[in-house]
């Protein structure tokens, strides 16, 4: 129990460095990506030819800017939001395995509860728009739990999507089910699964405020949305949080769909071998697979970012409800009743692997 | 269902009742197709009746004696053949398994039913119920063919003559009303009316026959009144049926009698299954009426009954009391005697012909204590038949009663035709044969007296008469007094042989009159006739056999009836001098009836048209109406033939009711069961040798001689006054105006019916309005305000006291109500606190408890 | 109470339960009052939770029983907030006590 | 003094802490913050008690959902005064007495309670080795094989197990097994009807125009 405990504090530390970093890391590329796609060279001189540096820089000037709170803010509230928000994001990766049982947190339900606490991640937002006692804020608070709390049921239901077809909420499982060549990616798993994942990645965009969905902070027409009112370090927190989320999203849509950890070029039983004998070896080469295919998706993030043009809230709200609460219910029924149809009507075809869930759970190790 | 086939009568009854309820279902929306339901209806009755009446003739021993040639030698195999009700009941307690067909080869014991009332006085032979059943016999099986036939005929004889009915609008041109067509209502009433006829015809017991009888009433109210727009047809109709209550009042009395006596109202003998001591089914034959009143040759152990009784068996056992103690007493001891106050009733089970004579220097006497017998009151005997010839005076219009039938014109004319022909007066007659031997001799002298009344009074105002269908009426009439004269003078086979070739030319002529009045188009007035001969010949042929048959002509149907009439009254005015009046009226009556009926014919159809706009409108009728003349006409003519035809009396309708006679009315040697009043009249009109002393030759001979003389004069009165016209009618009426006017006006029966009846009626409705305004309504009115004044003080009272004790409580409860509305603050915070109180105190109460208890 | 058991979930389920009720009574704000069912909700749900895992009998029960209640939870937050939006749009006010025409 | 204890007696009494701030204060919006500690709180609870399933579903609806709402509701109808509705110092008062009377009652009777009437269950000390969420689903699809049986049964189980080698049905348990198939579906269906009535319930009363018809020329 105890050293479980001590295992978590390490994990603990550990992740908070990396979102930190990933953030850091995630602004640049942000950075980069934008002036790319504007037909712009972005950041090119802090730190080397390619303004490494800048995001360190920017980190350095927050630290150092004056702490300003409004005079009719609400002071508890105004501070709390970003921690609140960033307590959500971060939480969530306590139960995200980055490679096999290389995880914080053995999780049975390591899904749902990521879903849970990232929807906690809201509050931050609210408060931060309510407690700056400005309009704009207040406005930016209202959209933000509009948004998030109605993104949050399309995006739930694609979600059980995959989890139908794997029979467990244990992202590890899950995982390790499509191991092996790409195909066994649950993303190829059927046609479900296959929209499933555009739908899943539509609503987590949203979730997580990013463009075309970003109404909570709509420059153009609330000045800056929710964070109108922040500056230094508070602000940096809520970018923190933000990126975090989006990594975390990304996280679960490679785990759900896109073969985890797993390269999807080597075949399971060499993944198999190489696991049992040196173990280091796969434990690296699986976090970095892992972390480039999230970084890959936070990318395709940035692009959409970039490239579209941002929604009215009402279309925002009508995309939800009109379209993807819809497409996600046929699809949620048609995943389940799949694999009832599909041995009767094609007897000795291909047969879906549709697994049963192992015994719960591997021992950690 | 043919070991019994009386079913199959059963059947045909219940057939017009199937239609008759189909019309009243839906028959308003079926138009013509209700007119052919009731008359497939009735039709398939008499195909039924028809089968009924083949397998019945093997049992009438008819054919046996047809073959034999003469009728007189018939009569020895007659009387084993009939051996009479009360030696069935005497039979039957010794050897009790015998099977209905071996116990009588004569009669046929088609006959069943249930007994759906039970009523168990206790006595002995008195634990019997009202009775629903059936019983054919020979005049059972007469009566069908001849109703369902003729029936049959008038209905498709309505489809045609109904036929305007069937528009939308009707003009009634007498009511001067438009109305809608009533064509399917006439047929419902029409099967209704048919099934009450058969159902009278069938019942085996007198309640059943009455509830026929009063359907009967009912259906001829309705379709008297069927055109009610008519003041005229309501009025009529009125008439029918409260004239008929009156005979009903009377026949319901005898019933009532005896049934108090006799405990049954069931008339010949019916077979009860019963299980006996050894628990297996035994027949018992339960004594009907007759075998109850009449006393049986054998007790009921089959042994002969003692020869002292010679003289009363097959008659009423007069009895009177011995001691002078209360008389009817069952302890009481009889003494039989001739002109006794009392009648035995041989109602015990079980009785020994012993019982019935003590010899104890007396001649014959029994005591019903011994006996287990009960004795009735003669003159409660005599009420009763009274009684019920009364009802059936009502219905067959006799003497005092007969002022509706004449009204009843306003009917449709094929009504008039069943009702006069086949169904309702038919009813009449049909009972006094039916119940025929439960009339002490009193009764058949009064039933002799008032058809001979009704025979002369009716015909002589059918001499003056100008509505075709009057006339017919008034001779419809007259010809019931024959029937009725003829079975009061007990020639039972003449009046209801009578009756059956009756039916059929009554039917004839009726239908030809509706013919010509359909072909004058309602016109009824036979002095706006004249010289329709060659506008519908087919109509006067056959009224002309109709009118020849009814006058008695030689040949036709009447002929023989007739004769059998005069024959049967001839020999009982020999026997009983002093009533010589029964046999002239007849004999001058028969003269009326050619008379009338010629005129009638001859009005109509010969001489001058006297009213051209009738004769030009004049037609012949289509099909459906003639082609049921033409059948009538032929049966007129046949009905009553025999072998040889021209001998009027070989007549084979009379020799098979012949056999059909009562037991009581055989005159043969050894038949010890004869009628002693009656016996006589029948021995000296089968056997007039047996009576050397009579100075007067054979009886048929000389009655049919008169009768036909008679026929002949009335007939050429009417040929020379209104064929060849020697004779001015104008000039006779004035001549003998005051009697013209005195027939014309019916001998003033309305009138005096109006002064002895309705004004009597009118002036107790009026003393009985004062009663009831001043005195019923004064005490109404008494109790009324004392009411108001006891109610005043009683509301003083309420308002005062126990107002005042509920206001108390209810302002008491209001104080506190508005007391604890404090509470009620409306603030859910509040409510909250006091929840959470609430549970606290519950679950501190709770808990100290739990602490009590350990 | 030196080890953790029943007793010491169920008193703080206790507490749940009882600002709760404290809350819904002293509440004005009709949201106020909502929320303190949503706290006794929870006290309940504590309470469940708490036997599922300390008795072997209510394993299963216990959680099924809580998830009831909070899925119940959230319908009857719904409910109510509708009721309170309708209350406002008539009132222009949250305030409970303006809804006084029950008052005796 | 394990570590678990610790973390109890910390989440713990920092939920009770919440909640009771949730009464004390008088601010709306703060009421609904200390709110959501609570309800996290209540979750973190759940998951020292092992019941993870139970915690993500706390955090989930009631966090994420309800709270949200709750959180919605008042920014809609928090306008100035509202805010600080105030209650009376007598309410305040009998309220507190009434609180502290309830609570005395409830922990005394916590406190003297002897559980030993229920059934005695050796329990593995580490919780997630008991539970996993395939045993609740199977329960709440109305297996009544998966559960002890118990008290608390929610529906009676129709029949035992059926073995796998002969189709046979065993015999139903002693104690009736609680099959939650249709408190499930219960559940469900007021879930829709709450949708639907929430949903009428605060639409909003438009007024319709109602636009006069020109007259024709």
């Amino acid at each position: 129990m105890s050293i479980q405990l001590i295992i978590l504090l390490i994990a603990a530390i550990v992740l908070v460095t990396f979102v930190a970093l990933s953030a850091i890391f995630f602004i640049w590329l942000e950075r980069k990506v934008a002036g790319r796609i504007q037909d712009r060279l972005g950041p090119t001189r802090t730190g080397g030819k390619f303004g490494w540096l800048q995001t360190v820089a920017d980190g350095i000037k927050l630290l150092a800017k004056e702490d300003i709170i409004p005079a009719n803010a609400d002071q508890f509230l105004f501070r709390l939001g970003p921690y609140l928000a960033f307590t959500g994001s971060f939480l969530a990766y306590l139960a995200l395995p980055f490679s096999r049982d290389v995880v914080a947190l053995q999780m049975n339900i390591a899904l749902f509860f990521m879903l849970a606490v990232m929807a906690t991640e809201v509050f931050g937002v609210i408060l931060a728009g309510y407690g700056s006692g400005s309009k704009w804020a207040l406005f930016g608070g209202m959209r933000e739990a509009a948004q998030v709390v109605s993104y949050e049921v399309p995006m739930a239901l694609c979600v059980l999507i995959p989890v139908l077809t794997a029979g467990t909420l244990n992202l590890n499982v899950i995982s390790q089910q499509q191991a092996g060549l790409f195909w066994n990616w649950y993303i190829f798993h059927d046609p479900f699964t296959f929209l499933a994942f555009w739908t899943y990645f539509t609503c987590a965009t949203a979730s997580c405020k990013r463009a075309p969905f970003d109404l909570a902070e709509a420059e153009s027409e609330l000045v800056a949305g929710f964070h109108t009112e922040y500056s230094g370090l508070r602000w940096s927190f809520f970018f923190m949080a933000e990126y975090g989320s989006m990594f975390a999203v990304s996280g679960i849509a490679t785990m759900l769909f896109l073969g985890g950890w797993h390269t999807g070029v080597i075949p399971a039983t060499i993944s198999e071998w190489i696991y049992e004998n040196l173990w280091p070896v796969y434990v690296v080469v699986s976090v970095l697979v892992f972390i480039t295919k999230c970084w890959i998706l936070v990318f395709i993030m940035m692009w959409v970012r970039w490239t579209l043009p941002r929604l009215r809230i009402d279309q925002v709200m009508t995309t939800c409800l009109k379209y993807l609460l819809p497409i996600a219910c046929v699809l949620l029924l048609g995943a389940s009743v799949l694999p009832l149809v599909w041995h009767t009507v094609f007897p000795g075809w291909v047969k879906l692997p549709f697994r049963n869930p192992p015994a719960y759970p591997a021992a950690p190790r | 269902m043919l070991e019994n086939p009386g079913w199959l009568f059963v059947g045909a009854t219940l057939l017009p009742l199937v239609s008759f309820l189909l019309l009243l279902i839906g028959g308003r929306h079926w138009g013509r197709a209700a007119g052919w339901i009731a008359t497939a209806a009735i039709g398939a009755a008499f195909v039924l009746s028809l089968i009924g009446a083949t397998l019945y003739l093997p049992y009438s021993g008819w054919f046996a004696h047809h073959h034999h040639g003469h009728h007189h030698s018939a009569g020895h195999e007659k009387h084993e053949q009939h051996a009479g009700p009360a030696q069935k009941a005497g039979h039957e307690h010794d050897h009790e398994h015998v099977t209905l067909a071996q116990r009588e080869p004569g009669v046929p014991p088609w006959q069943g039913g249930l007994i759906w009332a039970k009523v168990s006085t206790g006595e002995p032979g008195q634990a019997t119920g009202l009775r629903l059943g059936f019983y054919v016999d020979g005049l059972t099986v007469a009566m069908f063919v001849m109703i369902t036939l003729v029936a049959t005929l008038i209905h498709i004889f309505s489809t045609g003559y109904m036929a305007e009915e069937l528009q939308d609008e009707v003009h009634d041109h007498q009511a001067h009303v438009v109305r809608a067509g009533r064509y399917p209502r006439f047929f419902t009433y029409m099967s209704l009316f048919c099934f009450s006829m058969l159902n009278l015809v069938l019942a085996d017991n007198l309640f059943q026959i009455f509830i026929s009888w009063e359907l009967v009433g009912i259906c001829s109210y309705l379709l008297i009144g069927y055109y009610y727009e008519r003041r005229s047809a309501s009025n009529a109709a009125n008439k029918a049926f409260i004239t008929n209550r009156v005979g009903d009042a009377g026949f319901i009395i005898g019933a009532a009698i005896l049934w108090t006596y006799c405990g049954t109202l069931t008339l010949p003998d019916t077979v009860r299954e019963q299980r006996n001591a050894k628990g297996e089914v035994v027949r018992v034959v339960e004594p009907g009426l007759f075998s109850r009143l009449r006393m049986p040759a054998t007790d009921s152990h089959g042994t002969p009954l003692p020869a002292q009784l010679d003289e009363y068996i097959g008659n009423f056992a007069r009895v009177e009391p011995i001691s002078e103690r209360s008389s009817g007493d069952a302890a009481t001891r009889y003494r039989f005697s001739s002109s006794g106050p009392y009648v035995l009733l041989f109602t015990a089970d079980h009785f020994h012909g012993e019982d019935l004579v003590l010899d104890d220097g007396i001649s014959a006497s029994t005591s019903p204590s011994a006996t287990g017998l009960s004795v009735m009151p003669y003159w409660a005997l005599v009420l009763a038949g009274i009684g019920v010839f009364l009802g059936c005076v009502g219905k067959s219009a006799q003497f005092p009663l007969h002022v509706w039938l004449p009204d009843a014109m306003e009917g449709p004319t094929p009504v008039s035709a069943l009702i006069h022909a086949a169904t309702m007066v038919a009813a009449g007659v049909y009972l006094v044969g039916r119940a025929f031997p439960m009339f002490t001799s009193e009764v058949l002298l009064v039933i002799a007296y008032v058809g001979a009344i009704t025979l002369f009074v009716a015909a002589t105002i059918a001499l003056v008469q100008t509505d075709i269908k009057k006339v017919l009426a008034y001779s419809t009439v007259s010809q019931l007094g024959f029937m009725m004269l003829a079975l009061g003078v007990g020639g039972w086979i003449a009046g209801l042989f009578h009756l059956l070739t009756h039916a059929f030319f009554k039917a004839l002529l009726f239908l030809g009159s509706g013919s010509v009045i359909h072909g004058c188009h309602h016109e009824q007035d036979m002095m706006k006739m004249g010289g329709l001969y060659d506008k519908m010949k087919i109509t006067a042929l056959t009224m002309l056999v109709g009118v020849l048959a009814i006058a008695g002509a030689p040949l036709f149907s009447g002929w023989y009836s007739k004769d059998a009439i005069m024959v049967s009254a001839l020999s009982f005015v020999v026997h009983y001098p002093q009533h010589m009046l029964l046999f002239l009226l007849p004999l001058i009556t028969v003269a009326m009836t050619a008379f009338y009926m010629f005129r009638l014919w001859y009005l109509t159809f010969t001489g001058e048209p006297r009213d051209e706009h009738v004769y030009e409108h004049a037609h012949e009728s289509p099909a459906v109406m003639t082609v049921p003349l033409i059948v009538l006409a032929f049966f007129s003519v046949t009905v009553a033939w025999g072998w040889p035809p021209w001998d009027a009396h070989a007549s084979a309708l009379e020799h098979y009711l012949d056999h059909e006679m009562p037991i009581y009315l055989h005159p043969d040697p050894d038949n010890r069961q004869v009628d002693k009043f009656l016996a006589p009249v029948r021995k000296y009109a089968e056997q007039p040798e047996a009576f050397p002393n009579v100075q007067l030759p054979e009886p048929h001979a000389l009655a049919g001689l008169l009768a036909l003389l008679s026929a002949g004069i009335g007939f050429l009165l009417a040929t020379t006054v209104y064929y060849w016209g020697y004779l001015d009618p104008e000039g006779t009426r004035q001549q003998f105006a005051s009697v013209y006017d005195f027939l014309w006006e019916k001998w003033h029966f309305d009138e005096l019916y109006r002064w002895i009846a309705v004004r009597p009626a009118l002036v107790l409705a009026r003393v009985c309005r004062w009663f009831d305004l001043n005195v019923i309504d004064g005490l109404v009115d008494g109790s009324a305000r004392a009411t108001v004044r006891v109610s005043q003080w009683d509301g003083k009272f309420d308002l005062g006291i126990i107002d005042g004790l509920v206001n108390l409580t209810a302002d008491v409860i209001y104080a506190v109500g508005a007391w604890l509305r404090n509470v009620q603050t409306g603030f859910l915070r509040n409510y909250v606190l006091f929840l959470a109180l609430a549970a606290v105190g519950i679950f501190a109460l709770v808990s100290y408890i739990l602490a009590l208890v350990g | 109470m030196n080890n953790v058991g029943l007793t010491q979930y169920l008193l703080i389920g206790a507490v749940l339960f009882v600002s709760g009720v404290v809350c819904m009574a002293i509440k004005r704000n009709a949201i106020g009052v909502l929320m303190g069912v949503e706290l006794v909700l929870n006290g309940a749900t504590v309470n469940f939770a708490a036997f599922a895992r300390f008795h072997d009998a209510f394993r299963v029960e216990g959680q099924i029983f809580a998830l009831f209640t909070i899925v119940l939870a959230a319908a009857e937050a719904a409910i109510a907030l509708a009721i309170v939006l309708n209350f406002y749009n008539n009132y222009l006010t949250v305030d409970v006590d303006s809804a006084e025409e029950l008052r005796g | 003094m394990s570590v678990g204890d610790i973390l109890f007696w910390i989440v713990g009494l920092m939920t009770a802490l919440c909640a009771v701030m949730v009464v004390v204060t008088q601010h709306i919006v703060r009421c609904a913050i200390w709110l959501l500690f609570t309800l996290a709180g209540t979750a973190g609870l759940f998951f020292l008690l092992g019941l993870d399933f139970l915690g993500a579903t706390q955090l989930f609806v009631y966090v994420g959902g309800t709270l949200v709402l709750v959180i919605f509701g008042v920014m809609l109808t928090a306008t100035g005064p509202f805010l600080q509705l105030r209650a009376g110092a007598g309410e305040w008062a009998i309220a507190i007495i009434v609180g502290l009377l309830l609570y005395g009652l409830i922990a005394l009777s916590w406190l003297f309670a002897d559980w030993s009437k229920l059934p005695e269950s050796a329990l593995p000390d580490d919780p997630r080795q008991m539970y996993h969420t395939e045993q609740l689903g199977r329960a709440l699809l109305g297996d009544t094989s998966v559960q002890p049986a118990s008290e608390l049964a929610g529906v009676p189980g129709s029949l035992g197990a059926a073995d796998k080698a002969s189709g046979k049905l065993q015999e139903p348990p002693k104690r009736q097994a609680s099959a939650f198939l249709l408190p499930f579906e219960i559940v469900s269906v007021h879930l829709l009807v709450v949708l639907i009535g929430a949903a009428y319930l605060a639409r909003a009363k438009r007024k319709r125009v109602v636009v006069a018809p020109r007259e024709s020329l």
